[in-house]
């Protein structure tokens, strides 16, 4: 049958078995307590939330697309929303003046450590471990040295639109915006769009893939993987400075507490999406979607009421259920094709 | 003037996550709903904290009809965004245990202690037990909360006073994380420093328990005062292990801190002075008020609530 | 095998070895000989003995070239649960360690079921079954610290040979277990080919899926063994234990040579990593380190030292390459 | 009662091809049995269905009064089925002593007992006069030492059936005499052998009975193999009449200026002061014994190895090759890997992303976009001229047979259309039709001005398609010829120079 056929290879996409999995959880969550369908405090919170982890996932998902990991996605963002609290608070930088202090400060840290990545040929894993531990380090003396609080708290101009607006304050002929939809969305979608478009399009991205996939090969194929590596940290850098600044935005100011949570989650996204920890292959669009799957299942248990106690374990089971209905689905769909491989 | 109906109020108390610390709130708030009618208050830690995760914490709250919100910040500096935000929505908001950093508060009120002379105290007592010379070793927690940056200050002033007669030997952040990395950490000052050393004050929870291990294991002659009212640390007390706590007042801000919420969020008072703080209160415990101090305690809730009710609020 | 074929093979754990001793001596001398009193190197053994353990419980996932993101969970839980039984339930102390430990064999044998039968990576099952373990161990002991149970127990923990604590030997003899295990055992070499070359492992009539389990399982084992090393030597279990132990889990393997891909141990290169990182601790706290500065300074040397032997590795690996083989 | 393996109306199907229909093929004791086929017939394939590594869609069995297909390769291995797979499989970090016990690893106390490990290794080697060190890691060998660590430990196990696919591909003729030696013997105590190879001058050599496979269909079914003539079987496995090949000796101009000169190179892996030079349009074979070390020369060439003394001159002018891009986009030459699977192939990208792998900056829009039309164009044009055998372009090089992959990996560096290409090993696994193809295309691309230098194990390969034969032995050049193509005395000359050496 060629219908079913057709069925099979679209179901067989790992993003689109996540969108049907995450929605059909949003649609229980929310029959089961309609709370969870409040523009206001679920959702908005929610996709605003999505948005800066979704931005950390596409800062792993470069790091994973050759095959390395970074661990210093946390510290990265920490260090490049202090650079931007900084410009606020001392030099008195306008708004996008300072973000771009940000993405400049990440995407150096990120050259940096590709940089020694390739000199020393040591594993990545270690590498930005050892990143982590410095850059732990230096945040904590800055904001020690440099401030009462251990935080840069100046708000420039414009800083709490970004936080607090949704799209329902634009309207067109009428028709505004939804309002579950905050300004933070923008800049992810702006960096899936370049990201999606680089590694989807261009030259850039296949050859971080082809490096990713087969370093040797991508060598004797005339690729300078050197450059690649760092290229792709460069990537991962800026983009985890991208999030330490918008979660910066979000918190109402730049601690060093920023990014200190991130490094879970920033696998979590990639990987649920398809990513593979090996390299080669990146989901870009399903890292969006693995974010907002543990988003989902995160904050409808919570609207249900559950408290510690049950939650991480709700959590986990769900999570876990969640990614075998789709990986028994993909079983079914490809038992016959691979053979026994 | 009879007393006001709070049955329409659900009041969320929300810590920034699991910690002792915060368990009395629970018996605090439960104590307040018999007391003065409120229609529920609720417990939360789900914040892990993580101020990202306890914002959502307080939207899915808000979201189940919660009206009334009892915070502890879990990062001081960026916890006023937070309360602006619920603030705008026409919910009440009180700081409870913590205030937000720098000089504004954007909660109706802040009932905590105060962390810096929490500190102080504890650093005074343990100074004296040290016969006002010697060297002091402080062990805390975050090195980039706030809240520890008051602490530190607060033992550091309490030093000042002694006019260089007590030196403090090294002050050890960061290990609050976990017991055995404060116990590990206790282990090596120990070994490195034991001799040297003539009193610890600890002013966050794993360091305590563990300095109360490393002091008793090693015999060492060193003064130790800790923090909260753990039981296993009253047990030290008893024992003789180390000299004293510093415990602060959880229950009273649950108790108090429900009361006012449900106050201002049934439009029944308004908050004289917005911003307002108001100290919970901190007591030393030695062995020789160990059985009494409670009761203290909680009279000092009692005169706080009184103190609310004549001196901050105005109700119709 | 000549000297400078070992050396080949082994630069990594050659080079942590003189790091260690250097470090080691530039500590002993720094602190006036205080560092080798007894009390000191009890310290310095005793907090020595888990990161060990939990090393170990990692390398031997690495080992199929998968991760296990749930030891430290496994811990919290595997010592609370040994916690709880004894100081609430009144278990003898044997029968609680046996119970806890069997419980961490449990997850473990959980963890690489559940590889096998999903297919999913086992970066992903061992992140949810973090999750809900962790959900777990704050049901059991909430917020308190449990310390009521016998202190013979914790005694143990304090009991040693000269200033050689017990647990550390009980950790050394693990991984001694453990490498002839890998070295040595049909067992062992099918769970390492593996992790080297499944597809070779499986047309040499390996069972890639009895491997993944046997090595889920052993990590399960080995983060038994750690809690009850924990539970012995701590003060209490509340629900921090474990917080720290993924990350440096990983770390200890991989500095001492384990690779990420799967099919190779590095037992003694573990153990001596472990060493490494336990004489920053130390410096800590003989020099009042401000940990900002300390946690600087970690990053830059171990960056520097694993490229410095790196470095040299492939420098000898170079001149060897392209000559002949034959015996 | 002698060993029999029966197989009867076997189909398989991956999505898009039906890579065996209805195939039959029985195996008795005491023959040898060659199973031919073009690339993609379904050898492989058949083979391992055999074994269990995958599972048939219909068909049976029988093997050794079993009659069902084994679940795994486990139960293969304890039916005493033995197989030397097409692909090598072997654990890198792991001694070649211990790759060739791993089935069945000598225990004592449930401890494995090394010094029985050895000798059982030791003894595998030496029966196919294999000389090395058991103890040495196989990561550390070459592709033709790791094929027959593979055949050793086939052989070990003593089982009554043994399979091989293509064990002679990567091997010279020094092991392969060897190899047939035992072959030979093992045949004559009753062992069944299934033999697969496209080296039909081989097949004869040591086959009775034959089984030809035509896209999936067994189109000579266990017939003796005296019976047909080697046209015939080629007739058969390509479906048409193949026509004869005719000698062609080309005349170079070696009047001009070199493409490539070395001039006394010696390279950090030890070669010895090598001197030589290729003219456009010249194709210079290279042979010699397996680990004579031409492909390491090649890759000190191209910048991989350090190059300690000497000079290297591109058209007269000295060069430093840095690296692989350097010799690619600055110098515009090529290099085709002995080793597609590690070093040549991205397995998981698809067909027509391997090939254009090498020419991404010719196949950009503005922007920096890659035109997939472009891409497709390009792919296509080489999946036809080499008659690659896949469902289309977006198939994944992983699931390619094994002539195949090694033919996407010669398309690859022909689409990068460089002044030089060296070619190492490039008609491993490749079959009949398309190796005469193959060598055509050579010439071809010679003709038009192509600078090419062979490496190639494969002697009358070297000598139907060179031009000048250069011989090397333990990383020095012992010898040049000016190639007659004359195979018997020009092999001659060049078994004579690598002996002397
Ligand atoms: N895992 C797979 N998935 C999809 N198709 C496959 C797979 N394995 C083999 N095929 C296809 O099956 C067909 C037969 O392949 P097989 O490897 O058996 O050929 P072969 O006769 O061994 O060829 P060669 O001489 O090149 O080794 C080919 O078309 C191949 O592309
Ligand atoms: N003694 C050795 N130790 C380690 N690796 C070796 C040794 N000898 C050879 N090799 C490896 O084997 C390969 C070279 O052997 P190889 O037989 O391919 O040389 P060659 O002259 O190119 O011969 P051919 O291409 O005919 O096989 C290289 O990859 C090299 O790293
Ligand atoms: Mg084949
Ligand atoms: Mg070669």
């Amino acid at each position: 049958m060629k219908l079913t056929r057709k069925i099979t290879s679209i179901l067989s996409d790992q993003r689109v078995v996540l969108s049907i999995i995450t929605l059909a959880l949003f649609l229980f969550f929310g029959l089961k307590n309609k709370a969870f369908f409040s523009a206001d405090f679920v959702l908005f919170p929610l996709l605003r939330d999505a948005a800066t982890i979704t931005v950390v996932g596409l800062a792993q998902l470069c790091a994973l697309s050759i095959g390395h990991l970074n661990l210093a996605v946390g510290r990265m963002a920490a260090v490049s929303a202090m650079a931007t609290g900084y410009s606020y608070q001392y030099l008195g930088f306008s708004l996008p003046l300072g973000v771009l202090v940000g993405l400049i400060t990440g995407a150096l840290l990120g050259a940096l450590t590709g940089w020694i990545v390739v000199k020393s040929q040591v594993n990545a894993f270690i590498v930005t471990l050892a990143m982590d531990f410095a850059l732990l380090g230096f945040v904590t003396f800055i904001y020690v040295t440099f401030t009462p609080a251990a935080a840069f708290t100046t708000k420039p101009a414009g800083m709490d639109f970004w936080r607090n607006t949704s799209l329902a304050q634009y309207c067109i002929a009428g028709v505004c915006g939804p309002k579950i939809f905050p300004m933070m969305i923008f800049p992810m979608i702006v960096a899936l769009l370049l990201v999606g478009f680089m590694y989807g399009k261009t030259r850039l991205g296949r050859e971080l893939l082809l490096t990713g996939s087969n370093l040797r090969a991508a060598k004797l194929s005339g690729i300078p993987v050197d450059r690649r590596v760092i290229t792709a940290h460069i990537f991962s850098g800026t983009l985890a400075g991208l999030a330490g600044v918008m979660l910066g935005f979000t918190n109402g100011s730049f601690s060093a507490a920023i990014g200190s949570e991130f490094m879970l989650p920033s696998f979590l996204g990639p990987v649920l999406g398809g990513t593979l920890l090996t390299g080669g292959s990146v989901a870009v669009f399903g890292t969006m979607m693995g974010t907002l799957l543990t988003l989902v299942i995160r904050q409808g248990l919570s609207v249900q009421g559950i408290g510690l106690e049950t939650l991480n374990i709700a959590l986990g089971l769900v999570l876990l259920l969640a990614l075998s209905l789709g990986q028994i689905q993909k079983m079914f769909t490809s038992i016959r094709s691979r053979g026994r491989t | 003037a009879g007393t006001p109906d709070f049955s329409k109020v659900k009041v969320a108390l929300v810590p920034g996550g699991a910690h002792p610390y915060f368990q009395p709130w629970i018996v605090g708030g439960k104590q307040a709903v018999t007391d003065f009618g409120i229609g529920a208050t609720t417990f939360n830690e789900t914040g892990e904290w993580d101020q990202t995760k306890q914002n959502a914490a307080l939207d899915s709250l808000a979201a189940q009809g919660y009206t009334a919100f009892g915070i502890f910040g879990v990062s001081p500096t960026d916890i006023n965004t937070t309360f602006e935000n619920l603030k705008s929505k026409g919910f009440a908001v009180g700081s409870l245990a913590s205030c937000p950093a720098g000089t504004v508060n954007k909660a109706d009120f802040c009932l905590s202690t105060d962390t810096g002379q929490a500190a102080y105290l504890a650093a005074k007592a343990v100074i004296k037990q040290m016969r006002g010379k010697g060297n002091l070793v402080h062990l805390t927690g975050n090195a980039v909360d706030a809240n520890t940056v008051r602490r530190i200050a607060g033992v550091k002033k309490a030093i000042a006073e002694t006019k260089g007669k007590v030196k403090l030997l090294t002050t050890i952040t960061d290990i609050d994380k976990d017991l055995q990395t404060a116990q590990k950490a206790v282990s090596d000052l120990l070994a490195a420093k034991g001799k040297k050393i003539n009193g610890i004050v600890t002013t966050a929870y794993n360091p305590a328990v563990a300095s109360t291990e490393g002091v008793g294991r090693t015999k060492l002659p060193i003064k130790v005062i800790a923090i909260d009212d753990d039981k296993k640390i009253l047990n030290a007390i008893a024992k003789g292990i180390i000299s004293g706590t510093v415990v602060q007042n959880p229950w009273g801000q649950g108790y108090v801190g429900s009361y006012v919420l449900a106050a201002l969020n049934s439009k029944a008072c308004t908050m004289k002075k917005s911003g307002l703080y108001v100290d919970s209160g901190s007591f030393l415990v030695t062995k020789a008020n160990l059985k009494t101090y409670d009761a203290q305690r909680l009279a000092k809730s009692k005169s706080i609530l009184k103190d609310f009710k004549t001196k901050y609020l105005t109700c119709a | 095998m000549n000297l400078k074929s070992f050396l080949r093979h082994r630069m990594t754990e050659a080079s942590l070895t003189l790091i260690f001793i250097l470090g080691f001596l530039a500590l002993v001398a720094t602190s006036q000989g205080v560092l080798l009193s007894e009390e000191s190197l009890q310290s310095f053994f005793t907090y020595l003995a888990i990161p060990i353990l939990i090393g170990m419980a990692q390398m031997v996932v690495l080992a199929v070239g998968q991760m296990n993101l749930a030891v430290g969970a496994m811990g919290g839980v595997s010592s609370a649960v040994m916690a709880v039984l004894m100081a609430d339930h009144k278990f003898p102390i044997w029968a609680g360690l046996l119970v806890g430990f069997l419980s961490a064999l449990a997850m473990g044998a959980i963890n690489g079921a559940l590889v096998v039968v999903t297919q999913l990576n086992g970066f992903i099952i061992t992140l949810g079954t973090m999750t809900i373990l962790l959900g777990f161990q704050y049901r059991l002991v909430r917020t308190f610290t449990i310390d009521q149970y016998p202190t013979s127990l914790s005694d143990f923990g304090t009991k040693s040979i000269g200033p050689v604590p017990y647990i550390l030997l009980i950790s050394l003899a693990v991984s001694v277990l453990l490498s002839l295990y890998f070295t040595r055992t049909g067992s062992g070499r099918r769970v390492l080919a593996t992790g080297g070359n499944p597809l070779a492992a499986r047309l040499s009539g390996i069972s890639n899926a009895r491997s993944v389990f046997i090595a889920h399982t052993l990590s399960g084992a080995l983060v038994g063994a750690a809690s009850i090393i924990t539970i012995a030597s701590l003060s209490g279990i509340n629900r921090s234990i474990g917080g720290d132990w993924m990350l440096s889990s990983f770390a200890a393997p991989i500095i001492g040579g384990v690779l990420m891909a799967g099919g190779t141990i590095a037992v003694y290169g573990t153990v001596i990593a472990a060493g490494v990182i336990r004489l920053v601790d130390i410096a800590r706290a003989q020099y009042s380190l401000d940990p900002s500065i300390v946690s600087f300074t970690v990053g830059v040397v171990v960056l520097s030292t694993v490229a410095l032997s790196e470095w040299r590795r492939r420098g000898s690996e170079r001149q060897h390459v392209g000559r002949k083989v034959s015996a | 009662m002698t060993t029999e393996l029966l197989i009867e109306q076997v189909s398989k199907a991956f999505p898009g091809v039906q890579a065996l229909n209805n195939v039959n093929l029985t195996l008795t004791g005491g023959t040898v049995h060659a199973l031919l086929g073009e690339n993609g017939a379904g050898k492989s394939t058949l083979i391992k269905i055999i074994t269990g590594v995958y599972r048939a869609d219909s068909g049976a069995l029988k093997a050794n009064g079993q009659e069902h297909f084994f679940e795994s390769p486990i139960e293969a291995t304890r039916a005493g089925i033995a197989v030397v797979h097409q692909e090598r499989n072997l654990i890198p970090d792991f001694s070649v002593e211990e790759n060739i016990t791993l089935h069945n690893p000598p225990l004592k106390y449930g401890i494995v007992d090394r010094s029985e490990r050895t000798r059982l290794a030791k003894q595998a080697l030496s029966t196919i006069g294999f000389d090395i060190d058991p103890k040495e890691r196989v990561k550390n060998l070459s592709v033709a030492q790791m094929q027959l660590v593979e055949i050793a430990k086939a052989l070990v196990t003593k089982a009554q059936i043994i399979l091989l696919d293509e064990p002679t591909a990567s091997i010279t003729n020094t092991e392969t005499v060897k190899l047939f030696e035992i072959i030979k013997l093992l045949s004559s105590q009753g062992t069944a052998i299934l033999f697969v190879s496209h080296k039909l001058e081989e097949v004869y050599q040591i086959c009775d009975t034959v089984t030809v496979l035509r896209d999936g269909e067994s189109v000579l079914e266990s017939k003796p193999l005296a019976d047909y003539k080697q046209d015939e079987i080629v007739d058969l496995m390509v479906g048409r009449h193949l026509a004869d090949r005719k000698i062609r000796i080309r005349d170079i101009d070696r009047t001009g200026q070199p493409a490539m000169e070395l001039k006394d190179v010696r390279t950090a892996l030890g070669h010895e002061t090598i001197s030589m030079s290729l003219y456009p349009g010249e194709v210079l074979g290279m042979y010699g014994l397996v680990g004579a070390g031409r492909s390491e020369l090649a890759r000190s060439i191209l910048g991989l190895y350090a190059i300690t003394q000497g000079e290297i001159l591109l058209s007269g002018k000295e060069v430093k090759i840095k690296n692989m891009g350097d010799a690619l986009h600055r110098h515009r030459i090529g290099y085709v890997t002995e080793n597609r699977k590690e070093e040549g192939l991205f397995l998981d990208f698809s067909v027509g992303q391997n090939i254009s792998s090498t020419i991404l900056a010719r196949i950009l829009d503005k922007l920096g976009v890659i035109n997939r039309d472009k891409e497709a164009e390009i792919a296509t044009k080489f999946v036809d001229r080499l008659g690659i055998k896949i469902v289309d372009n977006h198939q994944l090089a992983e699931t390619l047979s094994g002539g195949n992959q090694q033919k996407v990996s010669v398309a690859k560096w022909l689409a990068a259309e460089t002044n030089i290409l060296i070619i190492d090993e490039p008609t491993v696994g490749v079959d009949v039709r398309t190796k005469a193809a193959f060598h055509e295309l050579i010439m071809e691309l010679a003709d038009e001005g192509l600078s090419i230098i062979l490496i190639s194990s494969d002697l009358p390969e070297v000598i139907a398609i060179s031009d000048r034969i250069m011989v090397m032995n333990d990383y020095a050049v012992v010898g040049e010829l000016e190639n007659t193509k004359d195979y018997p005395s020009i092999s001659r000359s060049i078994m004579a120079l690598i002996h002397s050496a």
